[in-house]
């Protein structure tokens, strides 16, 4: 029996930091994990090496029994696992509309031959894939916002943006970087609920959150990272009244 | 976005609307010469000589009491540039006579001349594609082949048989190059070394050194920019062999520096006489260089011929222009030529400088 | 006529440097500054497949050189892929210089500074293309076709992908797009416009030399795409009109001859700073 | 022999060079403005101290002054566009096309005061020679070797000893934690170009006293300068002086195995294969 998403003795250095050190674990799918630690513990580190933008100085990571190691991060994406920014990274220059049509796969009309060859073929599945984003952006509540530039938008309708982008994908395991983070309450509900409703599409997520609340309301797991290596793995509740950890996280965050 | 599509359609409207002729009374010709860039030196003295020349009639009462107007247009020595220019003159304006020089430039231009039949007179540019460019285009001085073979043949009669050569890497120091390797050669002397220098670039020094190092009898000159600057390098330098070259060396300031001294060149004869030289000097507050006089020169070859087509009751076109030219055949202006070809055959000397004079070594009669 | 015509001919052929360009700096984000020795290159092939001692027709020879002009385009913006930024601007000037070099030294395949003369007109299956008006015909049907491929990869996934690209390369990376794919795609569009245009510039004039592709050729290659605007089909479009047509207009401004040159230029560079100050994102363009 | 006089001559127009790069760099790295209209300010500079000269004013106090108009000119490029455009949020493309715009408006009012010619400076003892074993070398020359070294142990002087230097090295690593910290980088950026443009002065006097007066003319060296910088690690002030110093060298020797005319050329080329192999330069700041 392989495990969904196998993480495997992860080393990493920058300079003379070390980042990861002998890092761990494993998720499972359909369920929504969450990835706590204080700052600095290697969080986004991971989410960097599982998605190909870091090639690790030793370990692997494998998806399904399938290794990614020395895939670049578009190969990676195609084979299920996409990601979010913790600064967003969308194209403020773009409509929302089209930010999630970027993120949607194997387009006709992305190669300018066949563009320019056959036109009205393009403009056909481009009709089609409009449909689809549209979708998504239903699926995320931004159909409203669809024509708008998302420099226009707000900061909790980005957030909702990203997870759209990376829904587009199609990728089933989808890794969230603090997607709850600078939100207003009503905003927060709104990302809440929807991180739920597709784990009950059947997606499995990834998530690094520092909100507490947010852990405890939407974990199934709680992986805690420090100095670049997993600490601890449990539910949330455990994590949380664990006072050794707590005493990293808070201390450390001092 | 609207308005900018009407700003541009205003534009090109502008644009056709600036061509279009004022009065009837004048005669038009066209200049097209660098007016900016590295060759507008050259452009403006160019421009000066031919604006000379026609301020001059103009102020006699004209040619047959027609006022003559030359529209300059600046090519930047560019062909494409000169392309648009030369449409723009013989569309809009109609001219029939066309001053030009450069000759990259001047070679694009000459297949259109021939087309349109529009006259192109070129007196500054020498490559040797020139000659037969076009039936339509006048060369009112030799190409530098012919120079380069009188100094090549001097330079061998004269001991000097191992001769280096520094050229400017354009399209006249290049063909002058070529014509050294070939004239030196059927001279009797041999080439021992060649060094390029880049246009409007004053360092020569390195390309001094090189040719220096090969141990020739003769540097051959073929440089349009920065001589000045060449002599005193030499002469800082103290090298010691004899430094030869074209028209190109007649510049008063190289001359009058004493770096120069025991230069040689040729000298395509031309000559302003002082008071003329004086006026150009008040006016334009240069002095009237070799350019100047060239195309002093070639705007009264073409005011004369103007005046025999007007005399003979014929509408003046580049076709009767160019007729009228070849009847009269034998110019004397600032200096005496001959057309028996497009080519004009003109007089040439040998000079050398000494003493911030430059001095006849030889003259070479016309053949 | 033939001024009027001369002029929509240029224009049109520095419309397909433009698109060209625009492709490359608007749209891709490659600041490149040697569009214009693609440019040349495509020129000089053309030239040598229809002047050779058993020439090609014109249409064949285009051909080979846009192909050629493809691949270099894509050897000469690699680089882009490596360094970023004002550093591939500076290797951009390098590799601008370096093409003018060979074409000024290079005598036997250039013609060095001399140029090349004697350049024939294209025959298109019998139809000779000899006069202006013909060529305007040509050239119109040229640029038209360059504009309709611009605007249909544009309006295709192409097109959002690569202003995807500009904005935040590792973001598009992480949508599972291949960004070297679409960068090789973008350069590999832009050599083919530009050597199409040396082809048609060639042929044209009938001569060319190595000044018609220098350093300033590509700046004002640049200028033309900054001030018509970025990235739109109107700016590749307005620029080269607009640029082609202000040397004459300037004529109109009266000044003194000995000056007259020198303010010329001067009232360029100060529409630039204007244009740069005021309204960046050119007459029809969008915010660089 | 004729090595050796390559060699010196190569040294003299490197270590001119390496001036404007070291003044080049100092601007680049602080501020990220690619000033190519820097190229107008050395170009100014010469016009300005000839121009004195003409009237009798003594070559020093020529010189000074025009480094002290220089320095106006640069500020005033700085505070009234560059500035400007910083506010209204331009990028790269349009602040270096901006840049060549001002560098087209000094060129032209230089050649519409002064013409296109070339100018020699009227002082009679710069081309008097000194002769070092077989190598001869003129006054000019030799002013120009100690003063372009001069002006090297000045700026790493400035840089590392004195307040301004040290925040303008602040700005120039960090300009959002230095605005932060109320360095105020636009400030800054006045200062920085004002003594680049008095440092570009320099050269800018003293090899025209040489070679003569161009209104043109300052292209070229600032593009080879640019690639010493980059070649030498942006932000690195002996990275800037020593690459510009080796890349005259190697062209002027580059003469005993190759024709001149393909010097620039194999330079430019040996620069993209050195970008697509080593891009942070030699020697890389840190």
């Amino acid at each position: 029996m392989t495990a969904y998403l196998q993480v495997d003795g992860l080393d990493h250095r920058f300079g003379g930091l070390r980042a990861l050190q002998e890092c761990s674990f494993t998720i499972e799918q359909g369920r929504i994990t969450c990835l706590v630690g204080p700052n600095g513990a290697g969080k986004t580190t991971i989410f960097n090496v599982i998605t190909g933008f870091l090639k690790p100085d030793q370990g692997s990571v494998a998806f399904r029994g399938r290794s990614l190691d020395g895939l670049r991060p578009q190969s990676i994406v195609h084979a299920g696992i996409a990601r979010t920014f913790q600064n967003l990274r969308l194209f403020t220059d773009l409509t929302a509309l089209d930010n999630v049509l970027v993120g949607i796969s194997g387009q006709f009309g992305e190669e300018p031959l066949g563009a320019i060859l056959r036109p009205m073929h393009t403009a056909r599945a481009q009709a089609r894939r409009r449909m689809e984003a549209m979708q998504t952006l239903e699926h995320v509540g931004l159909a409203d916002r669809a024509r708008d530039l998302v420099r226009n938008l707000s900061y909790g309708e980005q957030k909702l943006l990203t997870v759209a982008r990376v829904l587009a994908t199609g990728a089933e395991l989808l890794l969230l970087d603090e997607p709850a983070s600078g939100l207003s309450a009503g905003a927060l509900d709104a990302i809440m609920s929807l991180l739920r409703r597709l784990q009950n599409e059947g997606k499995t997520l990834l998530v690094v959150e520092h909100n507490t609340r947010v852990v405890q309301q939407i974990a199934d797991d709680v992986l805690f990272l420090h100095q670049g290596h997993l600490m601890a793995q449990g539910t949330p509740e455990r994590i949380i009244s664990d006072p050794a950890l707590a005493e990293i996280y808070f201390g450390g965050a001092l | 976005m609207r308005a900018s599509f009407i700003g541009a359609v205003a534009f090109v409207a502008g644009l056709v609307l600036a061509g279009l002729p004022a009065d009837a009374e004048t005669i038009r010709f066209g200049g097209i010469l660098p007016l900016t860039g590295p060759g507008a030196l050259i452009g403006t003295a160019e421009m000066r000589g031919v604006q000379f020349a026609v301020d001059q009639a103009n102020a006699k009462g004209g040619i047959r009491g027609n006022q003559i107007d030359v529209l300059f247009e600046d090519n930047q020595a560019k062909p494409d540039q000169s392309i648009l220019s030369f449409n723009k003159l013989t569309d809009l304006q109609h001219v029939s006579v066309i001053f030009t020089g450069y000759s990259g430039p001047t070679l694009a231009m000459a297949p259109l001349a021939t087309r349109k039949k529009v006259l192109l007179v070129n007196a500054g540019a020498q490559a040797d594609g020139l000659a037969k460019a076009s039936p339509y285009l006048i060369n009112t001085l030799p190409t530098i082949g012919g120079e380069i073979e009188v100094i090549s043949q001097w330079a061998v009669s004269a001991g000097k048989k191992k001769a280096g050569i520094l050229f400017e890497n354009g399209a006249a120091g290049m063909a002058g190059r070529d014509d050294y390797l070939k004239s030196f050669a059927d001279a009797g002397g041999s080439i021992v070394a060649q060094e390029a220098s880049q246009f409007g670039q004053t360092d020569f020094r390195p390309a001094l050194l090189k040719i220096a190092d090969a141990k020739p009898d003769i540097m051959l000159v073929v440089i349009t920019a920065g001589l000045l600057q060449m002599a005193q390098e030499y002469k800082q330098l103290d090298l010691k062999f004899t430094v030869a070259g074209t028209t190109f060396f007649a510049d008063p300031t190289v001359i009058a520096d004493p770096a120069a001294t025991g230069f040689v060149h040729t000298q395509l004869q031309i000559d302003a006489p002082p008071d003329l030289a004086a006026q150009f000097k008040a006016k334009y507050g240069a002095d009237m260089e070799f350019f100047a006089k060239q195309y002093y020169n070639a705007a009264q070859i073409i005011l004369i011929t103007l005046d025999k087509v007007l005399a003979d009751k014929k509408s003046v076109s580049g076709e009767t222009m160019h007729d009228a030219l070849f009847e009269i055949r034998k110019f004397q202006g600032l200096i005496p030529l001959e057309f028996k070809t497009n080519t004009a055959s003109v007089p040439m000397d040998i000079n050398v400088m000494k003493d911030g004079k430059d001095v006849l070594l030889k003259e070479v009669k016309l053949q | 006529m033939d001024f009027l015509f001369s002029y929509i001919v240029l224009a049109e052929i520095y419309v397909l440097l433009g698109l060209s360009t625009n492709l490359l700096v608007g749209i891709a984000g490659i600041f490149s500054v040697s569009q214009a020795a693609v440019f040349g290159v495509g020129a000089y092939l053309v030239a040598h497949f229809m002047m050779a001692a058993d020439p090609l027709s014109f249409i064949p020879s285009m051909l080979i050189a846009a192909a050629c002009c493809v691949a270099l385009n894509i050897l000469v913006t690699l680089p882009s892929l490596r360094v970023s930024g004002d550093y591939f601007v500076v290797t951009s000037f390098g590799i601008q210089l370096l093409a003018t070099a060979v074409f000024t030294n290079w005598a036997q395949g250039t013609g060095g500074a001399n140029g090349l003369p004697g350049i024939p007109p294209p025959d298109l299956f019998g139809w000779p293309v000899e006069t202006t008006g013909r060529y305007v015909l040509l050239c119109t049907l040229f640029a038209g076709l360059g504009c309709l491929a611009f605007w249909l990869i544009m309006r295709a996934p192409f097109g959002r992908l690569v202003r995807a690209i500009r904005e935040d390369e590792t973001a598009v990376a992480a949508a599972g797009k291949n960004v070297l794919r679409a960068k090789v795609s973008a350069a590999a569009l832009a050599g083919a416009f530009a050597g199409t245009a040396g082809g048609l510039y060639a042929t044209f004039l009938s001569f060319i030399d190595p000044s018609s592709f220098d350093l300033d050729a590509s700046i004002l290659l640049l200028t033309m795409v900054v001030v018509g605007g970025a990235r739109t089909l109107a700016g590749s479009v307005i620029g080269p009109f607009l640029l082609l047509a202000l040397p004459q207009l300037l004529t109109l401004v009266d000044i003194p001859t000995t000056i007259a040159a020198a303010a010329r230029q001067l009232i360029y560079g100060l529409l630039l700073i204007v244009f740069m100050l005021f309204r960046p994102q050119g007459l029809a363009g969008e915010r660089l | 022999m004729l090595a050796l006089q390559l060699l010196a001559t190569g040294l003299v127009t490197g270590c001119a060079l390496g001036v404007v790069a070291i003044s080049f760099s100092l601007v680049y790295a602080t501020t990220k403005i690619f000033h190519v209209a820097h190229a107008g300010i050395y170009t100014m500079g010469g016009y300005l101290a000839w121009s004195m000269v003409m009237y009798g004013v003594p070559f020093l106090i020529a010189l000074l002054v025009a480094m002290v108009a220089c320095t106006a000119a640069g500020a005033l490029i700085q505070n009234q566009l560059y500035a400007r455009l910083e506010r209204r949020r331009a990028t790269h493309l349009v602040v270096l096309i901006a840049s060549l715009g001002a560098l087209a408006v000094i060129q032209n009012i230089i050649a519409a005061v002064y013409t296109p010619n070339i100018l020699q400076f009227p002082v009679n003892w710069s081309s008097r020679m000194m002769a070092f074993g077989p190598v001869r070398l003129n006054y000019t020359q030799v002013l120009t070797i100690v003063v372009s070294l001069l002006a090297y142990g000045a700026t790493m002087l400035f840089a590392h000893r004195t307040i301004l230097g040290k925040r303008i090295r602040a700005v120039a690593s960090n300009p959002m934690l230095a605005g932060i910290t109320r360095l105020q980088p636009q400030t800054v950026y006045v200062y920085v170009i004002a003594i680049a443009s008095a440092l570009v002065c320099l050269p800018g006097v003293l090899v025209p006293l040489d070679l003569g007066l161009q209104p043109y003319n300052g292209v070229t060296p600032l593009l080879t300068a640019t690639i010493a910088m980059i070649a030498g690690g942006v932000g690195s002030i002996t990275g800037a002086f020593v690459l510009s110093v080796g890349i005259a060298v190697v062209q002027n020797l580059s003469l005993l195995v190759m024709p001149g005319e393909w010097s620039i050329g194999v330079t430019f080329f040996i620069f993209v294969i050195f970008m697509l192999f080593r891009p942070t330069g030699l020697f890389a700041a840190r």
